[in-house]
């Protein structure tokens, strides 16, 4: 089977925001009118926290190429410490998946707060560029997802 | 008889896999266990046990059945396909190919179970004689001989020469296939295969567990045995993983589940463990919820319900993959001799 | 191991312990199963050898349920294990007797198999009180000999010592095996190139066959329900239906542990496969050792866990792209 | 290569469900609906007799053993019914006529309505849901009503809501002759002028004669102290046959689940005879 080259490769994207932060980071980006490629899907969650290491694992199953995790600036959290669970806990699983051989640019973490439309399209932006140029995942997907 | 010399195998399978799959033990780091056949793998026939028992080749540890997909309201079924392309497994023990016996007791009763019968279908087992039992085997105590397995093709490996027997049909066509690097043998090769059987037998005898008595293990006094206060003690250290399980050749417990691909939903069968506590959970709950019960399930199960069912067969082997394998060193071995102790002191 | 009995039956005669829990020994020479003693006569099976690798702390969870004091025979490294249960509140410290017992190094009988040696009728030389450094292996095929070092479990030369971390008594005299460094078998993956690691680990785990004996066996693993054995959403997936699943079973099984794991080596010991899995504990020990300072699970019973704890200037995520 | 002749031998394997489409709901009690099946193309999806069962199957939520509660003789369309209690039936629930669901069947044996049956008296004794089974084999015995002595049917449930099937009761079997329904409720309930208490009470007060073969099916307690009552009143073990539907999981007698003993349930019964119950491990 031959794979169709021509067409530019688009890569899916999961974005979990944090309710409080992020989110509305994304929606004052979206009202400011500045751009992100639509192959950022967002996933709303609570708070950073609430993300759970297989969530993500989950996403690249089923066929995400990357994964970014947005929260509130640490020190801001709603809940007063959940980012800071959260940062430690991406922290591990980050360089678990570079140690299994997933290339480390394929995940992210960045703290996004309400005011920061600007900031989020950017780092949309920076990071769908940084996926692309890794291509597709495969090292992490479920053979039974594909079409 | 044909014989080979060693040296010639990588052609021979070279040449098998030109016409048909070839599975056959396979080291992939440092383990040993059936895989296809490709150039580059690290073909290892000496290793007595492979750490998972060829079962996966007639049945294996996960398959699909089928994929569903959905249209609005209206739902299509699309059957996997079965097996149609001609396959050989090759270096299966004596136990192994019994192992298989009992699966078709299992999978080819009514109702037929399509997915296992077109593999055993295309399926040519070619087995080898176990040049070096070991301390663990024990298939002498359930009918096998190891020495001369019963198969579509026996091989015996002794020297320098691989020698080859074929016994059924389909054995003749895989020999037929392979004529180009087999030799006729001759007398004195028949004389060294003789002599390689008989110094099999006799190792055999010597091994620890080769007298095990099966006395009593009938498939009868099930109540009886189902009642002993022996479980109670027996079970204690079984951790309740499924390892026994799985690289037993014979145990045949499955599950179906669905899994959602994003683009229809497809069903799968995989194996499943009776160690397993969710095992029995079933509409009206779980009716083994300790793992007292779950353990006496499973040698019950072989020993004397699988007995009862099916004109005294076990559903053991002794292949002794239990008695290597289980983490807290307990097997079927250790559950026969308590009994046996216990109608002792009686 | 005399010793040891003697004090066990006295310890159960005046009633201080309902049971004993040590190990008994099974009819093959390297086979000894946990066990549980209650009579003076069930001690004619008692064994404490070399082959007595299992850690018996993940056995007190059941044990702590049951009426009376458990006298449990821990080595060194088990009481950690047992210090991270109390952590836990898994095990009931007042329902354990502890006696900690000498270690000279546990043996692995698939290493001496993969010597080649088969057939094995008998072994001398794994008793903790030989002091000779070679084990000598009657065979069918004739008699084998072969270093203790060389048939020692790989937990056993990275070693984190012979001390007893909690304990009612000693007894038995333990001798330093500690020949590698921890972290190096860690540090060499880390060092290889993305697609070397892929493919590595992609071998490794190919081989699994999802018989959860790893975490059956751990002593951290010890939810009531674990959320691999859950129907309610997609995890349960028993099969290795896809070299996903097994990824994904043993990324997270290794992070439920993370900062709990006192490296006891059970997982690495019970896979039936061989599968190095204590790469993957290790590994995340390594990163808490050097994101959030040196921490070893199990080394009392009240500090903070690494993911249960965080600083105000922890590093980012991003260190881990940084880092190459 | 040799000639495939495995699909000569089996064309379709018994794990591979067939597509069913719901063609009517009919809404028994609060939380127990009745679906009625048919081929997409119209007609019965298979043949099947009463007590056994069908595994229905919704993709990608779950499938659950349900036995078939429409009788054999009913040429036209299969029932189920279904309580709504857990992620499954609670998906069942909110379909629609029209939706389609898979079903493999039919499973299991079936009441000996064809041998040991045959020319008895029957008791029926049955408990809520319990009278999905039941109620297949009490239309087949009413149109084949020659083939069998006198019928009673005692049916209770929690409340009046809940009695399953309650206008086939009252219209077609309490007018028919021959045939005594005996109804009972848990509690007292305004505009309930019948029986009230636990069927197994029912069943001494009412106190039928030995002379009839029962069939029991209803809450895994209710059938207990049925049973005990029926000993009570002297009926023998080998006159009272039960169901042990909701212990199958692959239908086919393989997948180990459902082993107890020597026995299958999915295979050997579900259907079973209490003397041959008594025989089992204590483990069901």
């Amino acid at each position: 089977m031959s794979i169709e080259t021509k067409e530019e490769f688009r890569p899916k994207i999961v974005a979990f925001c944090c309710n409080w932060c992020s989110y509305a980071g994304a929606d004052l980006a979206g009202s400011s009118r500045l751009s992100y490629p639509a192959d950022v899907k967002i996933i709303r969650v609570p708070c950073s926290c609430r993300v759970n290491p297989m969530f993500i694992l989950r996403a690249f199953e089923k066929g995400a190429d990357g994964v970014i995790l947005c929260g509130c600036h640490p020190g801001d959290c709603h809940y007063s410490t959940g980012n800071y669970y959260a940062r430690r806990r991406m922290t591990l699983l980050f360089s678990m998946l570079d140690y299994i051989g997933v290339e480390n640019g394929r995940t992210r973490v960045e703290w996004v707060s309400a005011a920061e439309g600007v900031k989020f399209s950017t780092t949309m932006n920076e990071f769908v560029e940084k996926v692309r140029s890794l291509g597709k995942n495969v090292r992490l997907e479920d053979l039974r997802c594909r079409n | 008889m044909y014989k080979i010399a060693k040296e010639n195998l990588a052609a021979l399978f070279q040449l098998i896999a030109g016409s048909r799959e070839l599975y056959l033990p396979v080291k992939v780091s440092g383990q040993v266990n059936f895989r296809a056949w490709s150039e580059d793998a690290e073909v290892d026939l000496d290793t007595l046990k492979t750490v998972k028992s060829p079962k996966d080749a007639f049945f294996p540890q996960s398959e699909d059945l089928y994929t569903c997909r959905k249209d609005g309201k209206k739902l299509t079924v699309e059957p996997e396909a079965l097996k149609e392309q001609d396959f050989v497994v090759f270096g299966m023990k004596a136990c192994d190919v019994k192992g298989v016996e009992v699966l078709d007791k299992v999978f080819l009763a009514d109702p037929v179970d399509s997915f296992y019968a077109a593999r055993r279908e295309h399926g040519t087992i070619v087995a080898m004689a176990c040049h070096e039992p070991e301390e663990t085997c024990f298939c002498k105590v359930f009918g096998a001989d190891c020495a001369e397995p019963v198969a579509d093709v026996a091989v015996w490996m002794t020297g320098e020469e691989l020698y080859w027997k074929s016994l059924t049909e389909k054995g003749d066509a895989l020999t037929k296939s392979a004529e180009s690097l087999l030799a006729e043998a001759d007398a004195e090769d028949e004389k060294k295969v003789e002599e390689e059987k008989a110094s099999i037998r006799g190792i055999v005898e010597k091994l620890p567990y080769s007298n095990l008595s099966l006395e009593g293990w009938n498939g009868e006094a099930l109540n009886e045995k189902f009642n002993s206060e022996l479980w109670e003690e027996l079970y204690k250290p079984c951790l309740a993983c499924g390892t026994c399980t799985f690289v037993c050749p014979t145990c045949q417990c499955y599950d179906i589940k669905d899994y959602d691909t994003g683009h229809g939903i497809k069903r799968y069968r995989c194996w499943d463990s009776c160690m397993y506590s969710d095992f029995t959970m079933m509409a009206h709950g779980n009716n083994r919820t300790s793992q007292m019960q779950r353990f006496r399930q499973r040698f019950m199960h072989k020993l004397v319900y699988f007995p009862a069912n099916n004109d005294g067969m076990y559903s053991c082997v002794g292949c002794g993959r239990c008695v290597e394998k289980c983490p807290a060193s307990l097997n079927i071995v250790k559950v026969i001799k308590s009994f046996q102790n216990q109608g002792g002191d009686k | 191991m005399q010793e040891l009995i003697n004090r066990a039956k006295e310890l159960l005669a005046d009633g201080t312990v309902a049971r004993v829990l040590g190990w008994k020994a099974g009819d093959l020479p390297y086979n000894p199963e946990p066990a549980y003693f209650e009579k003076e006569e069930d001690f004619e099976n008692f064994v404490y050898n070399g082959f007595c690798g299992a850690n018996l702390s993940k056995y007190m969870i059941e044990a702590s349920k049951l009426e009376g004091k458990t006298l449990v025979c821990l080595k060194p490294c088990d009481t950690y294990s047992f210090n991270q249960l109390i952590k836990e509140h898994r095990v009931d410290r007042e329902k354990a007797y502890i006696i900690g017992v000498g270690c000279k190094g546990k043996l692995d009988i698939e290493k001496i198999k993969g010597m080649g040696i088969k057939g094995i009728e008998s072994i001398s030389g794994a008793e903790i009180t030989d002091g000779a450094d070679t084990l000598t292996i009657q065979t069918l095929y004739g008699e084998k000999t072969c270093s203790y070092a060389d048939a020692m479990l790989e937990r056993c030369h990275v070693c984190k010592g012979k001390e007893h971390k909690i304990y009612d008594e000693l007894i038995g005299e333990s001798k330093e095996t500690k020949d590698a460094e921890r972290f190096d078998s860690v540090a060499a993956i880390e060092a290889m190139s993305p697609e070397e690691k892929f493919a590595f680990f992609q071998k490794e785990l190919s081989k699994c066959i999802r018989c959860n004996a790893c975490r059956n066996v751990c002593p951290a693993c010890s939810c009531r329900k674990c959320v691999f054995d859950s129907n309610k959403f997609d995890s349960s997936q028993k099969a290795n239906v896809d070299s996903f699943e097994e990824k994904m079973f043993h990324i997270i099984r290794a992070f439920h542990v993370a900062g709990r794991c006192t490296d006891c080596g059970e997982c690495s010991r019970v896979c039936p496969q061989g599968i190095p899995l204590h790469l993957f504990n290790r590994k995340f020990i390594k990163d808490i050792n050097e994101f959030y300072g040196e921490y070893q699970a199990g080394e009392d019973t009240d500090s903070r866990g690494p993911l249960t704890d965080f600083t105000f200037d922890d590093v980012e995520p991003g260190i881990v792209a940084e880092r190459g | 290569m040799s000639e495939c002749t495995c699909h000569k031998n089996y064309t379709l394997d018994t794990l591979i469900p067939q597509v069913g489409v719901i063609t009517d709901i009919r809404q028994e009690t609060p939380d127990v609906k009745t679906f009625r099946v048919n081929a997409p193309e119209g007609g019965k999806l298979f043949e099947h007799m009463p007590g056994q069962c069908a595994m229905v199957c919704a993709p990608g939520i779950s499938e659950g053993m349900f036995s078939i509660t429409s009788s054999p003789t009913n040429k036209e369309f299969q029932e189920f019914s279904i309580k709504k209690c857990g992620v499954l039936t609670d998906y069942l629930h909110s379909l629609e006529v029209g939706d389609e669901i898979t079903v493999r069947g039919p499973y299991g044996n079936h009441f000996p309505v064809e041998t040991e049956l045959k020319g008895k008296n029957l008791l029926f004794i049955a408990g809520g849901i319990g009278l999905a089974p039941l109620r297949s084999v009490i239309n087949y015995v009413l149109d084949n009503r020659e083939n069998y002595g006198t019928v009673d049917i005692l049916y209770g449930s929690r409340s009046a809501d809940d009695l399953v099937q309650l206008k086939e009761i009252q219209e077609v079997w309490m007018k028919t002759e021959g045939v005594n329904v005996y109804l009972t409720i848990d509690r007292e309930q305004e505009g309930w002028d019948g029986h009230v208490g636990f069927v197994p009470n029912y069943l001494k007060e009412v106190g039928f004669t030995t002379d009839k073969t029962a069939l029991v099916c209803g809450p895994p307690i209710m059938i207990k102290f049925v049973l005990a009552a029926l000993q009570e009143m002297g009926f023998s073990k080998e006159q009272v046959y039960t169901t042990l539907e909701l212990r199958m999981k692959c239908g086919v007698g393989k997948c180990g689940r459902c082993n107890i003993g020597s026995k299958y349930v999915c295979k050997d019964g579900p259907v079973f005879r209490c003397d041959e119950i008594d025989e089992l491990p204590n483990e069901y």
